[in-house]
C-alpha cells in the first residue's frame, strides 16, 4: 500500500485490515470529514424553500469529494471497472430523472429505494467472499452485522421493487398476498434469524449465506404484498429507513465511518417522514403493515347519500365562483391521476386576476406520499406562499365563500370525527364543510382510500361536479371565460 | 471491530438526523425523500473500497453492478430533486 | 488490569494506554453511550420550559451513570481520594447552590466557569506529569492537544475569576487594565504558542510546561481586565465556550469520547449564546474583546436634556394607570440592582385585578446576561406568557396606554437608529416611545453602560420618576392603593 | 491517537450542539448557561481517568482537586438550574 506512511493509527483486525486502515488516512479523514459536513448541511438548507437548492448543491459537493476521496485513498483499485460502473448508472440515471413525469415521483422514490438497496446487499455479499476462506477469517461480531446488512439490503430491495410495480399498476392493487400470510413471514423472518446466528457462531458456510440472501428477498415480496397501493408511501419511508441502516451497518462492517454518518441520516429521515405518515393518519405502524382497512361496519353507501346528493354542471360552478372573495382549493390523489395541477393553476390566475383571495389547502396525506400536492402545485407555477397546512387553514374554512375540493377523500371526510367506528376515526382532516359552498370534483360516488362513504357529499352546501378532475376544471374556467 | 466510537458517531448522527429533519417544512417532503435517497447512494465509496479488496471476477463484477446501482440514485437522485426544487417559488410573475 | 477481557479493540499508542483502552470496554462504551444520549435530551428537553425540568434530570442521570461507570472500569483508582474529592466538592457547591440569590447567578457562572477550567487545567497537567518521563515519553501530536487544552484551561480558569471579580464588584469597574495592553496580551499570546510548539516538538522539557502554565494564566488577567462590566456576560459565554472545548481536547487526549462530545455541547452553547448577545448589540467579538466604548462623538447631555425633561411623583404615576386599558413594562439592569421584582410583582397583580392588561417586554440583552430579566421576573411569579420577546411586542407599543421602564436604559435609547455615530448605533432597540405615555424609573439622569445621553428621557410623552426602582414602584403601589 | 473518528465525534457533537441550542427559547437562556456549566463538570470522567494513570503523590493531589473543582459545578450547577426553572410558571394562581 503506497499510502502506508499516511495513516495514523491502527483500527481493524479484519485480515483485509490494510486496505480498511486507508480510509483513515490523513487523505480519508479530510475528505470524508468535509463529505460529512456538506451531508449535514445538505439536509439542513433542506428546511426551507428559500435555501433549499443551496442544499442541493451542498449534497453534490459532499458526494463528489466523498468519491474522489475514496478514489484517491484506494489506488488499488480498477478505475476502469469504476468508470464503466458510473458511465453506465449514469446513463440509466440521467433520462429517469429528466423525463420522470413530476406526478410519477412515488414510483421513482420506490424504484430508487431498490437501487440503494441493492447495491448494499451486492456491496455485502462482495465483501463476505471476498473474506471468506481468508487466512484468519470472519470474526463473530462482524459476521453478525454482516448478515443483518445483507438481509436488510435483500428485503429492501425485493419490498421497494413491489411497492414501485403496485404505484405503477403493473401489480394489481387486488393482490393481497398469500394465504396464511402473517403465519408465512413469521416463518420466514425465523429462519432467517436462525440462519444469521449460525453464521455468527461459524462464519465459514457460504452456502448458507446464500439461503439468507433467497429468504431476505422472499420476505420482502411477502412483506409488501398485502399492503393496499394507498399505504404504500409509509411503507417507502420505512424501506428508506432500512435502506439508511443498512449502509450505515456495511460502515461498521467496513470501518467507514462516511458510510455510518450518511446512513443514519438517511434512516431517521425515513423513520420521521414515516411517523409524520402514521400520526396524520392515526394509524400504528403496526396496522399500516398487517392491517387490513375493514369498512364493514359503517353506514352503507345508501343509507349515506340516497336521495341527497345535489350535482351541478361546469356552468353552474362558474356562476357561484362569479365575484366570491376567498376561495380554498382542497387538492387530493384525484389531481394528480388527472394530472389536472395546470388547469387548477389558469382557475387561480383566473380568480386572482378578479380580485378573489385564493389559497390552497393541503392535508398532510393527501396523494400519495408526503408532500405529494406541493411538488404538483409547484410545478404549476402556484406560488408557496399560498400552500398552507391544515393546521394553518382549518380555522380559516368558516370565512370562505367556496371551498373546491379536487380529488380529494377521505381527507375531507367528517366521518372521522363523528364515527369512532370508521377507519380512519380520529384523523384529522380539513373542515371544508364550514365553507359558505362546497364544490367537489370527482367521478363518481366511489369512495376513496378508505373505502368508506362520505357524508360531506350529501350535504346541504355541497355541490358535485361529476367528472375527471382536469376536464372538469378546463370546463369550469372556460365557462368562466365565457360569462365575463 | 472496535465498536465504540463507531456507536457514538451512530448515536449522535441519528439524533443530529431526527434533529434536522424535523425542521423541515412539510411543504418540501417529497423533495427530501429524494434527496436522502441521493445521499444514500453513498454505498458508491462502500462498493470502491470493497472493490479494493481483490480483484476476482466474482467481486469486480459484483461491485461493479453495485456502483451502476449507486450511481442511477446518485445521478437521478440530486438532479430530480433541483428540478422540482426549482418549481417551489415564492411570487407568480417569474414565468409566463 | 482485571478489564482486559472485557476490551475490544485496541486504539491508544499511549504508554499508559491500558488505562485509556478501560474507556473502550463494554462496561465503558454502554454507559459513556448512555450519559451521551442523556447530555443530548437534556439540552434537547430545556428548549421549553414545559419540558425544561425534565432536561435537568436528564443531566442529572447522565452525569450519575458517567461517573459510576468511570469508577467501574478504573478499578485501579483510589475511591478513598475520589470520595473525599466529591464530599469536599459538595460541601462547597450546595451552599452555592441553595443560598445564592438570583440576582447574583452572572456572578456565579463566572465563578463556576473558573472552578471547570480549574478542574481542566489540574487534569491536563497531572495528565502530562503522568506521561513525563514514562519509556516512551509523549508523543508529538498528543503533546500539541494537550499544550493546548492547558493553555486555555487556564486562561479560562483566570478569566473566569477576573469576571466574577468585576461583576461581584470586587474588582473596580475603572481598572481597564496596563498602558500597552494590547501589544501585551500579543506578547503573551505569541510567547504561549511558541512554547507549545517547542513543547510539541521535544515534550521532554517539563520546566517549559510550567512556564506555559504561568503565561496561560497571565493571558486570562491580562485579556479580560480591561473590558468593562457590561460587557462581561459575553466574556463570560465566550469563556464558556473555551471551557468546553478544553474538556473536548482532554477526550482527544484521553482516549475518551464522552469527555469530546460533552465538551463539544459546552462550547456550541456558549458560541451561540455569545452570537447572540453581540448580534443584539450589534456589535463584533472584536469590539467587545478590545474595543472601548467612546461616547465623544455623540451629543452632550445637556443639549438632549436641556430644559425638557419632565419629572413625576409616585402619586402622580398612580393616576396616570388609573383604568387605563394596556400597560407595558420594561425592566433593565436597574431592576436588578434594586432588586424590585416582587414589588413589580405586586404592581402587576393590582394592575391586573383591575382589569388593565400587562406584558413585559424582555430585550435579548437587558440586564447582566442573556435571560437575566426572565428569571428575575419568574422568581416574583410573573407566568412566563407574559414576558414577551423584543420582536414580539414592539409592533403592540402604538396600542398601548403606558410603558413603564424600570432601570432600563440603553435597551430604549433611540439614538441607535438616528445617531449612526453613536456607539450602540444599529442595536434593535424597545421603541418604548410609541406609547401613549412612557413613565421612566431611575434615580438620576446618569447614562447606562453605553455611556450616552438618551433622547427618549427628553420626549414629549415621557414622565421621569427619580427614585431607587423597588422604592419607587413599592410607593406607586401604595399610592394606587389609597387612591382606590 | 486514531485522529479520524474523534474527529468525526467532534464534528457531530458540534452540529449537534448548535442545533439544539438555537432552539432554546430565549426564555430560559440563563437556566441553559448554567445546566451547559454543570455538564462541562464531565471532566470528574477525566480527573478518575488521570488518577487512575499512576499513584504519585502529585498525581493524586492534583486530581483530587480537580475532582473538587468539578464536583462543585455538579451539585451547584444542576442545583440552581432546577431552583430557577421551578419559578417558571404558565399561570399565576400556583403559589401566593
Ligand atoms: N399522501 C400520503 O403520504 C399518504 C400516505 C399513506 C396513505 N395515504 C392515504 O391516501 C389517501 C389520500 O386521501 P385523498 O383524499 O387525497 O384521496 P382518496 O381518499 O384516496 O380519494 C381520491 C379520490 O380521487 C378521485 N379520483 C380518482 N381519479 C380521479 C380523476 N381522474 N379525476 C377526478 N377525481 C379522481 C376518486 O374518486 P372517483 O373515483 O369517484 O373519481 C377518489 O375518491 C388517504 O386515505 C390517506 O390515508 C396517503
Ligand atoms: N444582558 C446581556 O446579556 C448583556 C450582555 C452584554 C452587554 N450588555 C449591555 O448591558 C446594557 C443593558 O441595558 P439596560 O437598559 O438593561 O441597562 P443600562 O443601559 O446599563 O442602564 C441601566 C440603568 O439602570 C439604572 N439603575 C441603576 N441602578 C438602579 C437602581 N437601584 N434603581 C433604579 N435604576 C437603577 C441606571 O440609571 P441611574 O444610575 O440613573 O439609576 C442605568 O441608566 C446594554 O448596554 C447592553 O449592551 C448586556
Amino acid at each position: 500500500m503506497s499510502n502506508a506512511a499516511l495513516m495514523i493509527g491502527t483500527i481493524s483486525e479484519i485480515p483485509a485490515g490494510n486496505v480498511h486502515e486507508a480510509a483513515n488516512s490523513w487523505l480519508g479523514i479530510a475528505s470524508y470529514l468535509i463529505a460529512a459536513a456538506l451531508f449535514i448541511l445538505s439536509l439542513k438548507w433542506l428546511s426551507h424553500p428559500r435555501t433549499a437548492r443551496r442544499g442541493v448543491r451542498a449534497g453534490e459537493i459532499g458526494m463528489a469529494v466523498a468519491i474522489v476521496g475514496t478514489l484517491l485513498i484506494y489506488q488499488a483499485v480498477s478505475y476502469l471497472w469504476i468508470l464503466v460502473g458510473v458511465v453506465v448508472g449514469s446513463l440509466i440515471g440521467a433520462p429517469m430523472a429528466v423525463w420522470m413525469p413530476m406526478t410519477a415521483v412515488p414510483q421513482r422514490t420506490a424504484l430508487s429505494h431498490a437501487f440503494g438497496a441493492l447495491a448494499a446487499a451486492l456491496v455485502g455479499t462482495a465483501h463476505y467472499f471476498q473474506l471468506f476462506g481468508k487466512e484468519s477469517g470472519i470474526d463473530h461480531f462482524t459476521m453478525a452485522i454482516l448478515a443483518l446488512e445483507v438481509l436488510l439490503g435483500c428485503l429492501t430491495f425485493t419490498g421497494s421493487l413491489v411497492a414501485f410495480g403496485k404505484l405503477q399498476d403493473l401489480i394489481p392493487s387486488s393482490i393481497k398476498g398469500l394465504p396464511h400470510q402473517n403465519a408465512i413471514n413469521i416463518g420466514l423472518l425465523a429462519s432467517a434469524a436462525g440462519i444469521s446466528v449460525i453464521l455468527t457462531v461459524s462464519p465459514g458456510h457460504a452456502w448458507l449465506f446464500l439461503v439468507l440472501i433467497v429468504l431476505g428477498l422472499a420476505f420482502g415480496l411477502c412483506l409488501v404484498m398485502p399492503i393496499g397501493g394507498a399505504d404504500m408511501p409509509t411503507v417507502i419511508s420505512l424501506l428508506n429507513s432500512y435502506a439508511g441502516l443498512s449502509a450505515s451497518l456495511m460502515g461498521f462492517v467496513l470501518n467507514n465511518y462516511l458510510l455510518i454518518i450518511a446512513g443514519a441520516l438517511d434512516g431517521s429521515s425515513g423513520l420521521i417522514l414515516s411517523i409524520i405518515m402514521c400520526r396524520a393518519m392515526n394509524r400504528s405502524f403496526t396496522n399500516v403493515l398487517f392491517g387490513r382497512m375493514d369498512a364493514s361496519q359503517t353506514a352503507s353507501a345508501d343509507d349515506v347519500y340516497g336521495g341527497k346528493v345535489k350535482s351541478a354542471s361546469a356552468e353552474d360552478v362558474a356562476m357561484i365562483l362569479d365575484g366570491v372573495r376567498r376561495v380554498v382549493v382542497v387538492p387530493g390523489y384525484g389531481m394528480a391521476v388527472s394530472q389536472a395541477q395546470h388547469a387548477v393553476r389558469d382557475l387561480f390566475n383566473m380568480l386572482e386576476e378578479r380580485g378573489t383571495e385564493v389559497e390552497f389547502a393541503i392535508h398532510p396525506v393527501a396523494g400519495r406520499m408526503p408532500g405529494h400536492m406541493n411538488v404538483l402545485l409547484a410545478e404549476a407555477d402556484i406560488p408557496y406562499d399560498k400552500l398552507k397546512e391544515m393546521e394553518e387553514i382549518n380555522p380559516s374554512f368558516g370565512q370562505t365563500d367556496v371551498a373546491i375540493v379536487i380529488g380529494a377523500n377521505d381527507v375531507v371526510n367528517p366521518l372521522a370525527n363523528t364515527d369512532p367506528k370508521s377507519p380512519i376515526a380520529g384523523m384529522p382532516i380539513l373542515n371544508v364543510g364550514e365553507a359558505r359552498t362546497v364544490v367537489v370534483v370527482k367521478r363518481s360516488l366511489s369512495p376513496g382510500f378508505a373505502g368508506i362513504p362520505n357524508p360531506l357529499f350529501a350535504a346541504e352546501n355541497t355541490l358535485m361536479l361529476f367528472e375527471d378532475g382536469k376536464k372538469a376544471i378546463v370546463d369550469v374556467v372556460a365557462a368562466m371565460k365565457e360569462a365575463a | 471491530m472496535d465498536l465504540g466510537p463507531k456507536l457514538f458517531v451512530f448515536l449522535l448522527s441519528t439524533f443530529l438526523g431526527l434533529e434536522v429533519i424535523r425542521r423541515v417544512s412539510p411543504l418540501l417532503h417529497t423533495p427530501l425523500m429524494s434527496l436522502t435517497n441521493a445521499i444514500s447512494a453513498i454505498s458508491i465509496v462502500a462498493a470502491i473500497q470493497v472493490m479494493a479488496e481483490g480483484n476476482t471476477t466474482f467481486n469486480t463484477v459484483l461491485c461493479t453492478l453495485g456502483v451502476v446501482a449507486a450511481t442511477i440514485n446518485i445521478v437521478g437522485g440530486f438532479w430530480i430533486t433541483d428540478r422540482m426544487l426549482k418549481m417551489f417559488r415564492r411570487e407568480t410573475n417569474n414565468r409566463e
